[in-house]
């Protein structure tokens, strides 16, 4: 992982222009357009089914909406392979968790640095020389990460047998194994208590500070995604009706009525 | 000869779709059972032999027709209760495979029990349908595979009929899905399955009388199991429907390639020549022409 | 150890009683068991030497098989004394190991057909006939029906097999015949384990032969009678191979089998004295292996003949070894030595029943000789007397094929003239 | 706390990644080989070896390639025993076209063909899933047992269309008698399964598993699911291949295709299933369990005594065997593998319950 | 440290005894958990991950041996009856139903008809079931629009609203809700927990429930309960628990009264007060 002192905003990295997808009679989004700036932390929000999930599937290329397109990295593009986007440095976590149940933790945060292992299937085969360097070098970067999110201890158990919140983690690790420059994040703290949020927002925070990884992460709980966030990008029945700063949406009528009810 | 050529072209293709209303009927076994529990039955052959057995020595041992049938009945629902309480409940929530290895111990002790009691050699069924081969004008026919047609065709509708028309239907399909949730909201799995697999062994009871028929009862009834597979994945695991209109098209899809394309590159390709039919659907249509749509989401 | 000075004689028995061939191994199975115990009651054995007999279970699967061979091989005081192993595919596993274990191997109708050049496969032993044989003899009947090989000339024949080496082994006689005498042959295998011929039978139907040659064994026999009917085609000219002409092939068609023709190596009917000695030493004892009605049934009856031939072997081994346990180096002298005359088959108790057969070194299969039996609803009827096999176009091929084994195997073949 | 780690410390990710990490298991291992190198020679019987041992390590060498597919990519197969097929007739095919070639690289050659092949029935794989793909994957058993049954050329135009080889040699020692064979085959199979090993704790294996897992999330984190798949294919299909050469050249010597046909795909699936998808050692135990149980069970009842015919043993035997693989299924389903594995567990706590 | 919980008033309808849960045969998860849930209460069950919080609700709802789980020790009543050898069917037939965490709905079934199989125990005619599903779709709407849809292809909300209101189909008398507020947005929390209100104070439906939104939960909740590592390690009516300092500090986030910001909390995992 290469260091990145301090954090700047920049430039837009992603930007996605006018993206309707819909399956048969559902529209799940329309016209959405926004950007994901360098360096930043940007949430999004909307009820239930509002199409914060498919977005980010269109993002990394799993699903592919009917127009518009998607600029990542100066290229445009109508659509792309989900291994392309891993290839170019976008990864994610997911909401309904995806983990690779019959591994253990070790592994699948391993698997996250599948795309950076070079060395040949022979070499692997016989285990020997430049493999088992290989293997021990990113052996190295996994144990970084796993004392990072402290989860030291559950290491060699497979992730099947882990509660819901350190699946979310390890998650996490995998997804920083593959050191992303666009790091996806969804419902990265359903189901967690206080305590684990703020640890959670804590790994957000460091990653993104300290590499410098842009995060868009999507989050129901409103003190989270306002507290930590640069800027929110809030959907509705799959139309974008708001984009700004925290302070910006939490006023706007629209977003009130659609998303946060009276209460918040 | 053109004529004839046609004839025979048609004979080729009813003794095809008459062969696939077999296959339909082992078929049907597999897809009630996976349809209601996601088990994949590798004993849905082995249940064949199992049924028709006591039927074709009880009749030889003097009783009537109707009451041996009967009593085999009554077996495959006795063997429903069994395999429900010793193998499906202890193994309850595991995964398909598993459960599918299980049905593999269930296919072993069903052959041997059915042969250590009822014996091993072949023994002739005749439940009274004529056999004779009849003719249509040039076409020949066989009277007995158009009343199994018939018969099976009511079968099938019986089925759709309960499990459309019923809220078992819908538990099925649930408990297919995920056990524990359906055990969560109170489908009783054990009622579910035995239900199916009396179902299931119903329908092999009568598979078995018409392939008994045919052929004779013996263990070679196992194998018709295998035959079964193509028309699975082409149909779909969970289609009804899909088993029938999978058993005729693979019956006569195989038949015509074996007549036809068999003395040009070699006879045998019947065997392979279903399950390559059903590979290239699946590149169009990985879930069988009716089966339910795979479902993938993130 | 004590069994090592028993006056014993081991012999394992490889049977299928379970499985889709149990049909046919049942009955096969009993009846070599059981003329094997009748020698033991009633002569204590072949010259005093107790006959030790234990089967083992092969469900027709070559490996299975293989496992039966090597747990048998050495038991007993002298090993045992030979093989009978019933498969085709077995044999050819067999084959391979006879000649290191030096044990012999009798296949009796069935098995390699190279195995008739005894001076390249000294340790097997097609005793009766190969299905080259067959193959020749079946035409030869159909060439009288027809009235003439001349006649044969633009017929029809078709052949309808078992998809295996069992079923594929008469063709190339079959083309050859074919081309010889100018009739058009029909190649139509069955897959393994046979239930599914319509296809077949409706080609049958399209091209109409005026032959049906059936090489089926199991339930593929009785289904091609059901399939012949349903097609119409005629039972009458179908003839089956001596494996697809027993009671259990023909009994599941019912009527429908009626008018069926096969190939008979031996007659059928129990009424022989062998079958009443069987009856009396064994039966009324209470030792019968299978059902008393079954005796004198085709297969029950080829049972018996493969264990007279077996012991009829050790009793000629024994002439030279002396009276005592044989191995099977010894009893394979002993076959390949066999000379069973028309009065040792009168001793036998066995008149009507065979014929005379004598082996030697070079000849390993002792001529082949068949009748055609046909069923007629209720029992088989023999037809014809017996045809023989031409063994003048017949034995250039066996040798020729023996020649191709001999090579693959690395085999230098023994020669005949030197060995006694 | 016969089986206690405390105590062992891995002082480096090179200690902590090996085969065996825990003292106990390397030196298990090391008997285990020294009993199968030298022990085994020096005591076993002719049965043993033709029987038991010899076709347990080479099917246990076709379940390991089984494994990888379906047990490590999550593939299930019911074609091995064709893809065994082709790896023995393509040996066969070179043994009599090219005599001087050694045993060795025929071997190597048969698996390359098996794998080649592996990976063109492979293709569909990457639409058709689960028990979908099982059955299809019988479409290459099929095809396959009919090719070899079809084409004059490949079984030499034998009239009965089987095959055999003589004695063989390697770089001129005899592989004939059975302490030979054995020997040879144990060699290979121990090195195979090594590099199995490696294989499925490298990263090859670790997409592998994630394919398996759950194959979209893999692809999103830039597993290709192709590739992926097909190189478990042609490495599963290599190891078939040999396995199926070994079978043919070793154990039967003499064959037809028959001997590759459906029954042995089945039978190799059972094996992983019992012995434990996703473990080599599994193949092994599998492997051992579904070829020996019925052998034994045959071999009870007349050892006690007990007068039974034949048939009812062998019926007896069907029955048994069926319950017992429910009963391994009820207590472990994921394998006798994980049995031995919780076993250990427990011993590592024994004696304290938890 | 908890005692029995004598001290509650109302008759109990449910009593966990000092129950051991064991995974596998060897993964020992609960250690002696006892808690009570009186008629017409709602409890609520709180803890970090892994606590055994779900562990507890599948124990009491029977759903554990699909999981190769076991209840080693201790009883559970329902009603002054013990349950723990009835099926999860028995149970519902009772009243008893647990809303499972995850969601799990039948993904090939569309979202009404998993919202039917809820309604598979009772038997009081189609009327009636009909009436509940009108209800079902009034809390959530959103169901309604996608109740043609198939429910594996739903939003993750969507599921989780498909999830309760399948277990409210069968007019339970005691509902176990593992975590319901899980991927819900914050307006539907409100409503859920409303929900929850309602059914208890018109329907007279206890709940226990095991959440994470310990904010929220505390505040519908009239008694808790704290799990860590397997054991309750603290009980107490709501308001109590929420004035608690080591509560307030590790489960609502409060430092003093003023909610602290995610951004500013620095240190990773602190230790809990109560285990050290
Ligand atoms: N593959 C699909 N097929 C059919 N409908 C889909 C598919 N994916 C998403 N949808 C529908 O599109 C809409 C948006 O779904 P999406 O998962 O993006 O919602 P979301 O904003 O993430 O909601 P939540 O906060 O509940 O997770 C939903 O109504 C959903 O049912
Ligand atoms: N099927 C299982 N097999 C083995 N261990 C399990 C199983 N299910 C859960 N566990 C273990 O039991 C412990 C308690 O898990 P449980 O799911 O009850 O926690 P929880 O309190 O509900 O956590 P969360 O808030 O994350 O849902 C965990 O350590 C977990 O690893
Ligand atoms: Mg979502
Ligand atoms: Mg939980």
């Amino acid at each position: 992982m290469t260091q990145q002192s301090g954090r700047k905003i920049g430039g837009p990295l992603l930007k996605v222009q006018g993206i309707s997808l819909s399956f048969g009679g559902v529209k799940a989004l329309s016209d959405v357009s926004f950007e994901i700036r360098q360096h930043e932390i940007l949430a999004i929000i909307g009820p239930n089914g509002a199409g914060k999930s498919s977005m980010l599937n269109v993002i990394n290329g799993f699903y592919h909406p009917q127009s518009g397109t998607v600029t990542y990295k100066g290229a445009t593009r109508k659509q792309m392979q989900p291994h392309e986007a891993a290839e170019q440095g976008i990864a994610r976590t997911f909401q309904n968790i995806a983990l690779f149940k019959g591994m253990s933790t070790l592994d699948n945060i391993m698997s996250g640095r599948l795309l950076k292992m070079k060395v040949n299937f022979f070499l692997q085969a016989l285990y020997w020389g430049p493999a088992q360097r290989e293997e021990i070098a990113h052996r190295e970067v996994v144990e970084r990460i796993i004392d990072f999110l402290e989860i030291q201890a559950i290491r060699k158990t497979p992730v099947g047998k882990l509660p819901y919140g350190l699946q979310k983690r390890v998650e996490l690790g995998r997804a920083l194994a593959a050191e992303p420059d666009l790091l996806l994040l969804d419902e990265p703290m359903a189901g967690m208590n206080v305590e684990e949020k703020e640890d959670m927002c804590r790994f957000v925070l460091d990653v993104n500070e300290e590499f410098g990884t842009t995060i868009a992460l999507i989050e129901h709980d409103m003190g989270v995604v306002m507290d930590i966030s640069d800027r929110v990008v809030v959907l509705d029945y799959g139309r974008k009706i708001a984009d700004g700063v925290p302070d910006e949406v939490r006023a706007n009528k629209d977003v009130i009525d659609a998303y946060l009810g009276v209460s918040h | 000869m053109e004529l004839q050529d046609l004839y025979f072209l048609i004979e080729v293709i009813i003794g095809g779709l008459m062969a696939g209303v077999l296959y339909s009927l082992v078929a049907l076994g597999f897809v009630l059972i996976f349809k209601a529990s996601g088990v994949f039955n590798f004993a849905q052959g082995a249940m064949v032999l199992f049924a028709a057995l006591p039927v074709v020595r009880l009749i030889e041992w003097g009783v009537p027709v109707w009451a041996a049938i009967a009593a085999a009945a009554a077996i495959m629902i006795g063997l429903a209760f069994v395999i429900e309480r010793t193998v499906l409940r202890p193994l309850v929530n595991q995964e398909g495979i598993i459960l599918f290895m299980a049905t593999l111990g269930v296919t072993f002790l069903l052959e041997g029990l059915a042969q250590q009691i009822w014996g091993s050699e072949v023994y002739r069924l005749d439940i009274g349908i004529p056999t004779d081969p009849l003719f249509l004008g040039e076409i020949l026919v066989n009277g007995f595979d158009i009343s199994v047609a018939v018969a099976a065709g009511l079968l099938v509708a019986a089925l759709i009929a309960f499990f459309q028309t019923t809220k078992v239907g819908r538990a099925l399909r649930a408990v297919a899905d995920d056990h524990q949730a359906a055990q969560s909201v109170g489908i009783p799995l054990n009622h579910i399955w035995i239900i199916v697999w009396s179902i299931a062994g119903l329908v092999a009871l009568i598979a078995g009388i018409v392939w008994g028929s045919k052929l004779g009862v013996q263990f070679a009834m196992t194998f018709v199991a295998l035959k079964a597979l193509p028309v699975l994945i082409l149909g779909g695991f969970t289609s009804i429907p899909g088993a029938i209109v999978g058993g005729l098209i693979v019956g006569a899809g195989e038949k015509l390639s074996e007549v036809y394309l068999g003395p040009i590159i070699g006879g045998g390709l019947e065997n392979w020549f279903a399950y390559m039919l059903a590979m290239v659907v699946l590149l169009f249509r990985p879930q069988g022409l009716f089966g339910e749509k795979i479902i993938e989401r993130v | 150890p004590a069994w090592a000075q028993a006056n014993e004689q081991f012999m394992p028995v490889l049977v299928y009683r379970t499985g889709p061939y149990a049909v046919n191994g049942i009955p096969f199975a009993d009846g070599y068991s059981d003329y094997l115990n009748m020698l033991n009651e009633r002569d204590g054995g072949i010259n005093g030497v107790k006959l030790v007999i234990e089967e083992c279970e092969t469900g027709y699967a070559t490996d299975r098989g293989v496992e039966c061979y090597e747990r048998l091989k050495g038991k007993g005081p002298t090993g045992a004394a030979l093989f009978n192993p019933l498969s085709t595919g077995i044999t050819y596993a067999l084959m391979d190991r006879a000649p290191v274990d030096k044990i012999p191997v009798i296949t009796m109708g069935y098995g390699r057909t190279e195995a008739a050049d005894g001076s390249v496969v000294p340790w097997a032993f097609p005793i009766l006939g190969t299905y080259w044989s067959a193959a020749d003899i079946a035409m030869n009947y159909i060439s009288k029906e027809v009235g003439g090989v001349a006649k044969l000339k633009g017929k029809r024949i078709a052949l309808v097999y078992h998809d295996s080496p069992y079923g594929k082994e008469p063709i190339p006689v079959l083309r050859k015949l074919a081309q010889d005498y100018g009739f058009r042959f029909d190649e139509l295998p069955v897959t393994h384990p046979g239930v599914e011929q319509k296809a077949t039978w409706l080609q049958i139907r399209q091209n109409r032969p005026d032959y049906v040659l059936l090489w089926g064994w199991g339930v593929m026999n009785s289904t091609s009678i059901k399939e012949a009917a349903a097609v119409n085609f005629p039972r009458e000219r179908m003839v089956g191979v001596w494996w697809s002409g027993a009671e259990p092939d023909v009994r599941p068609g019912g009527d429908q089998s009626k008018g069926y023709k096969a190939l008979a190596l031996h007659t059928t009917g129990s009424g022989a004295t062998a079958h009443e000695d069987i009856r009396r030493f064994v039966y009324d004892r209470g030792k019968g292996k299978g059902k008393r009605e079954e005796i004198g049934e085709v297969l029950y009856n080829r049972g018996m003949m493969n264990a007279v031939l077996a012991t009829e072997a050790i009793r000629t081994a024994q002439e030279r070894y002396g009276k005592k346990p044989l191995t099977g180096e010894q009893v394979r002298w002993g076959i390949e030595n066999l000379n069973i005359t028309e009065a040792r088959i009168q001793d036998l108790g066995l008149v009507g029943m065979m014929r005379p057969v004598k082996l030697s070194c070079s000849d390993h299969e002792g001529g082949s000789r068949a009748r055609v039996h046909q069923w007629d609803g209720q029992k088989w009827v023999i037809l014809t007397d017996w045809i023989e096999a031409n063994q003048k176009m017949l034995r250039p091929m066996v040798e020729a094929a023996a020649k191709k084994y001999g090579e693959e195997k690395k085999i230098t073949a023994r020669d005949c003239a030197k060995t006694s | 706390m016969l089986y206690r780690e405390a105590g062992q410390f891995k002082a480096s990710y090179a200690a902590d990644q090996a085969i065996f990490p825990i003292a106990q298991d390397r030196v298990l291992m090391a008997i285990l080989l020294v009993v199968a190198a030298v022990v085994v020679p020096l005591t076993a019987t002719q049965y043993l070896y033709t029987a038991i041992l010899i076709p347990s390590l080479i099917l246990a060498l076709a379940a390991i390639g089984l494994n990888i597919l379906t047990g490590y990519c999550g593939q299930v197969s019911l074609g091995t025993g064709g893809f065994m097929a082709v790896g023995a007739y393509t040996a066969y095919n070179l043994f009599i076209r090219v005599p001087e070639l050694n045993l060795l690289l025929v071997l190597l050659a048969a698996g390359a063909m098996a794998a080649l092949v592996g990976v063109i029935f492979g293709i569909p794989s990457l639409r058709i899933k689960g028990f979908y793909l099982a059955v299809a994957t019988l479409a290459a058993q099929f095809f396959l047992d009919w090719v070899f049954a079809r084409v004059p050329w490949l079984y030499n135009y034998s009239p009965s269309g089987s095959v055999g080889v003589p004695d063989l040699y390697v770089f001129g020692f005899p592989v004939i008698t059975p302490t030979q064979r054995y020997l040879f085959i144990l060699a290979i199979v121990a090195l195979m399964a090594l590099v199995a090993k490696n294989l499925v704790r490298s990263s090859v294996g670790r997409a592998w598993m994630a394919i398996r897992d759950m194959d979209i999330a893999a692809e999103i984190i830039g597993i290709r699911p192709l590739q992926t798949k097909l190189s478990a294919f042609a490495v599963s299909s290599f190891y078939a291949g040999v396995s199926g050469a070994l079978w043919a050249f070793l154990h039967l010597k003499s064959w037809e295709p028959a001997a590759f046909d459906i029954n042995r795909s089945f039978s190799l699936l059972f094996m992983i299933i019992i012995g434990g998808l996703g473990s080599i050692l599994g193949s092994f135990i599998g492997a051992a369990f579904i070829l020996l149980v019925p052998i034994f069970l045959n071999q009870v009842p007349p050892a006690l005594g007990i007068p039974l015919s034949t048939a009812t043993i062998s019926h007896l035997e069907f029955m048994i065997f069926g319950a017992l693989i429910i009963f391994f299924l009820i207590v472990e389903p994921h394998g006798l593998a994980r049995l031995w594995q919780i076993g250990k567990e427990k011993l590592r706590l024994w004696p304290f319950p938890h | 440290m908890a005692e029995a919980t004598t001290t509650n008033p109302a008759t109990t309808l449910l009593q966990v005894s000092n129950i051991e849960v064991i995974y596998d045969h060897v993964i020992l998860v609960l250690k002696g958990v006892s808690l009570s849930v009186p008629e017409g209460g709602i409890v609520a069950l709180l803890g970090a991950n892994g606590a055994g919080k779900s562990t507890t609700l599948k124990a009491i709802s029977n759903l554990l041996r699909a999981e190769r789980g076991d209840v080693t020790k201790g009883s559970i009543e329902y009603k002054g009856q013990r349950i723990d050898g009835l099926t999860p069917n028995d149970l519902v037939k009772r009243g008893v139903i647990q809303v499972m965490e995850g969601r799990h709905v039948f993904g090939h079934l569309t979202v009404e008809e998993n919202v039917m199989t809820g309604a598979y125990t009772r038997n009081d005619g189609a009327a009636a079931i009909r009436d509940d599903l009108d209800l079902v779709y009034r809390y959530f709407p959103r169901l309604k629009e996608r109740r043609r849809s198939v429910a594996g292809y739903t939003s993750g909300g969507e599921q989780q609203m498909t999830a309760i209101g399948r277990a409210l189909m069968s007019r339970p008398k005691m509902i176990l809700l593992d975590e319901p507020s899980m991927g819900l947005a914050p307006q539907l929390v409100e409503e859920i927990f409303e929900i929850v209100k309602r059914l208890n104070e018109q329907e007279k439906v206890s709940f226990l429930l095991a959440e994470q939104n310990t904010n929220i939960a505390l505040r519908y909740a009239k008694y808790g309960y704290i799990l860590e590592n397997g054991r309750v390690v603290m009980d107490g009516d709501a308001t109590a628990l929420a004035a608690n300092e080591d509560v307030k500090e590790f489960y609502l986030g409060l430092s003093g009264t003023k909610r602290k910001s995610y951004r500013e909390v620095k240190h990773y995992r602190r230790r809990k007060r109560w285990l050290s």
